[in-house]
């Protein structure tokens, strides 16, 4: 039952705030408002029993990817303070969609899965010996970096890191003389 | 003694206001911020199957941090290429940035 | 695993109390008349000129792109971290590959000069 | 219910088992008990700060041939800090024109909640911790990551540029130090083979500073540039940028900018103990039960973890007291170019070495070799460093030289950029738009 308070109040912080997200005209405080949506989400994950992925989303989101994005905020400043509307012309088309989309997976889920909280599969969460859940970081660990888990993954993602790390700093820094022509 | 399913409608509605975001914002960074709520969807889709279904193995969390990664990777160069662009058009306006077009 | 968070959970909920009250209290106790004049920005006693929001360089940018790519690999490698009793010796080169990589990255951005302050 | 029995939880620190003997075990009294501690750690940890700014205003002003707070209070001035807070009490609260209001009113908020979360995995003797999770370090790791967002708050929200400049270099100075911190903290972490900091203390039979000196050194280091103390104050330099990203702020909201950055410190200390220095451990004496089964060892255990913690807090003063403030392009060039790649390495070699040695092998003779190691690394990049140096003198010397070549690898200017009059490989002009007071970094070196 608190479990279940909790989740409504979760749920209710993470899709508010997500609402303000895509609507809010100040830049800055939709960028707030997403860390609000991603603290909300950490905190589905520690209800989930993850705890270390709510806490990698605060160390990633919060402590990395927000940055970024403030930063990002702050370098194209200038364009911000217009009174145009935040949204383009298809809008009002994004909405319906979105809507229609919304509608078609709730259908889905609700066909497919249980709705009421009860005992049955999926209606409440697979009880398993705690020592398993307090174990699974470690078990998460050695699966990144065993040869028949993820090994092959675990260095592509890595690949990919530093593919990210070049390319951006390569997209970002200004070539010499750039500046010049601005 | 929450439904999995609850999980999932509240996935499905995140996912469908990152969708709206990325559909209907101007500005290329909400766009991106629209792109980050999606992938938080996703991921919350995936540690629920995990805690649901198989949570005596590691599956659902090593492919959320693999998400994770997409997503910071997705960030950093999308934020770069906003940057960059806006030094070269003096604009961050998704719809304005069509030079391809013509 | 929940009983644990719970004590998380309240902590979470119950320290914004710590700070508040003292704010609250110095509101209340602290005279409360503003005026424009003490409203303005402090700026070394010259009047502020222009918008604060102005633009910075992209080296910041930089280095908080670097700290992401360091930032999720401390995800990847502290779950390895925990687990390290059970490894073996592959499981080890596999990880220590994965950070081989990364300094790559920061060879890279070393020799791009974009660490260089200036 | 039982008043000696009282007394007897309370001086063996087993409250909470006293309360489940006497209202039985249930969801609602460990919510109970969960209340309570938050709100005893909570409030111990406020009470302490207070202290702890008068103990840092005594060491500071002993070691610049003062005398420091003398007046109220008594000779020795305690209560100086309690007519510091009344007079904060009393100040006016100022919300500064165009500020954000969200931003600049939840910073200082959030800043304490930051630093008092930390606190709830400190172990604090055996059994009295907040909650000993079994990824300890990574929640300390997460939410001290968390605070750097704030500062960024606050100087987004004060509406102003000296705010803003100082919000930015905190940023990049927090952020560039968490790399060298999340690796450093790796090494314990491989040692004890577990994230709980617990666990960690009941894997020091043998302190961890004799396994990794180096990593603890590094750590030391990340940590004052987290804590943005001296000589890493960049981001409050009163004589560059006024005060930094709290200039705005006035009575308690600046109050709380100043309580999280003690409590910070403290904790950073109490961390130390935990990783390196074997926390609440004291030769055993910390698991002493008396034959009526009261767990008075604790209080043997609470009294060592908090001699050790104030004599690394007494470091972290004395390094405030000594050392002058370093540049902003210093203060990076050491991060980017000497920690993080010291850290890479250490963390590369622990790894190989620890799974090299054989288990079961004595612990002596596993740390001696992990000393070795590290002894080796250090020496390494000490000669590193000294040819560097040396280069960059020569260079200096020429006049402008082109910095020499690279040492380490790369190119680039080393740790100090004076040799570099000629054309750099990479010259960049600052991205900035004509502003009135220019936002190019000052490169003064402070007065004092």
């Amino acid at each position: 039952m608190s479990q279940q308070i909790i989740f409504f109040i979760l749920a209710a912080i993470t899709l508010t705030s997500a609402v303000v997200v895509v609507t809010i005209r100040n830049l800055f405080h939709a960028a707030l408002a997403l860390m609000v949506s991603f603290l909300g989400v950490a905190g589905i994950y520690v209800l989930l029993e993850a705890p270390f992925l709510g806490m990698a989303q605060l160390l990633v989101y919060i402590g990395a990817i927000s940055i970024l994005i403030i930063f990002a905020i702050m370098m194209t400043r200038r364009l911000m303070q217009t009174n145009e509307s935040p949204f383009n012309s298809q809008a009002v088309g994004a909405l319906v969609g979105a809507a229609l989309a919304l509608v078609i997976l709730f259908v889905v889920i609700i066909r497919l899965y249980p709705m009421a909280p009860g005992d049955g599969v999926g209606q409440s969460a697979m009880a398993v010996d705690p020592a398993i859940l307090q174990s699974s970081v470690a078990r998460m660990g050695r699966s990144f970096v065993s040869a028949e888990a993820y090994v092959l993954p675990f260095e592509v993602a890595s690949v990919l890191l530093l593919a990210a790390l070049v390319g951006s700093i390569v997209i970002a820094w200004p070539r010499r003389g750039e500046e010049d022509n601005q | 003694m929450i439904p999995l399913s609850w999980y999932l409608l509240l996935s499905a509605a995140l996912f469908c206001i990152g969708l709206y975001g990325v559909l209907a914002r101007r500005n290329a960074i909400a766009i991106l911020m629209g792109v980050e709520l999606m992938l938080n969807a996703v991921n919350i889709n995936l540690v629920a199957f995990w805690r649901y279904l198989t949570p005596d193995r590691s599956v659902g969390l090593v492919w959320a941090t693999f998400v994770l990664t997409v997503a910071a990777a997705e960030a950093a160069v999308g934020l770069a290429l906003v940057i960059s662009v806006y030094r070269n058009r003096d604009s961050v306006i998704a719809e304005e940035l069509d030079t391809l077009k013509n | 695993m929940l009983a644990e968070w719970q004590y998380i959970g309240i902590f979470v909920a119950l320290s914004p109390i710590f700070p508040l009250a003292p704010v609250v209290l110095n509101r209340l106790l602290g005279p409360h008349r503003p005026n424009p004049i003490k409203q303005q920005t402090y700026e070394c006693g010259i009047e502020t000129v222009g918008d604060t929001w102005i633009q910075f360089k992209v080296q910041y940018y930089i280095y908080a792109l670097v700290f992401v790519v360091f930032d999720i690999e401390a995800v990847f490698l502290f779950p390895i971290a925990a687990a390290f009793g059970q490894l073996d010796l592959f499981a080890i080169g596999a990880a220590v590959l994965f950070i081989f990589l990364l300094t790559d990255g920061l060879v890279y951005a070393w020799s791009r000069g974009v660490l260089e302050w200036v | 219910m039982d008043i000696l029995d009282l007394l007897k939880s309370l001086l063996s620190l087993s409250l909470g088992d006293f309360i489940r003997r006497n209202f039985g075990t249930g969801p609602g009294t460990e919510l109970l008990i969960d209340i309570g501690g938050v709100v005893i750690l909570s409030t111990f940890c406020l009470l302490i700060v207070i202290f702890l700014i008068w103990l840092t205003r005594k060491i500071v002003a002993r070691m610049q041939d003062r005398i420091g707070p003398n007046r109220v209070g008594g000779r020795y001035g305690l209560l100086q800090t309690v007519a510091d807070v009344m007079k904060l009490l009393s100040k006016e609260v100022i919300n500064p024109a165009g500020a954000d209001w969200v931003a600049f009113n939840a910073a200082p908020l959030l800043i304490v909640m930051a630093a008092l979360l930390m606190w709830a995995v400190m172990p604090f003797a055996p059994g009295v911790i907040g909650v000993n999770l079994n990824i300890g370090i990574f929640y300390i790791l997460a939410i001290s990551s968390a605070s750097v967002m704030i500062i960024l708050l606050a100087g987004w929200g004060s509406n102003n540029k000296y705010a803003l400049l100082g919000a930015f270099r905190a940023v990049a100075q927090m952020v560039s130090y968490e790399v060298p911190m999340i690796l450093a903290l790796l090494v314990p972490i491989i040692l004890a083979s577990t994230m709980s900091t617990e666990g960690i203390i009941a894997a020091q039979t043998l302190p961890f500073i004799l396994f990794a000196p180096v990593s603890a050194l590094i750590f030391f280091i990340s940590s004052l540039a987290e804590t943005g103390r001296t000589p890493f104050d960049l981001l409050e330099a009163e004589s560059e940028i006024v005060a930094g990203f709290h200039i705005e702020y006035s009575g308690m909201k600046f109050g709380m900018f100043f309580l999280a950055e003690f409590l910070n410190t403290l904790f950073m200390s109490g961390l130390v103990v935990t990783l390196y220095l074997g926390g609440y451990r004291f030769f055993g004496l910390e698991n002493w039960v008396s034959a009526d089964g009261y767990p008075y060892g604790r209080l043997i255990g609470l009294i060592a973890f908090f001699a050790k913690t104030f004599l690394l807090y007494f470091i972290y003063d004395w390094v405030r007291g000594t050392l002058p403030r370093v540049r902003v392009d210093q203060i990076l060039n050491f991060n980017w170019k000497f920690l993080v790649p010291l850290s890479l390495a250490l963390v590369f070699f622990v790894a190989i070495v620890d799974k090299l040695i054989p288990t079961g092998t004595n612990v002596v003779v596993r740390m001696t070799i992990h000393l070795l190691l590290n002894i080796l690394i250090a020496a390494v990049a000490l000669e590193l460093l000294r040819r560097r140096g040396r280069q960059n003198r020569l260079a200096m010397s020429a006049g402008g030289g082109s910095g020499g070549v690279e040492a380490v690898a790369g190119h680039g200017g080393g740790h100090d950029d004076h040799g570099h009059d000629g054309p750099q490989p990479i010259e960049d002009v600052p991205d900035v738009l004509d502003t009135p007071l220019g936002v190019r970094e000052p490169v003064a070196v402070p007065a004092h």
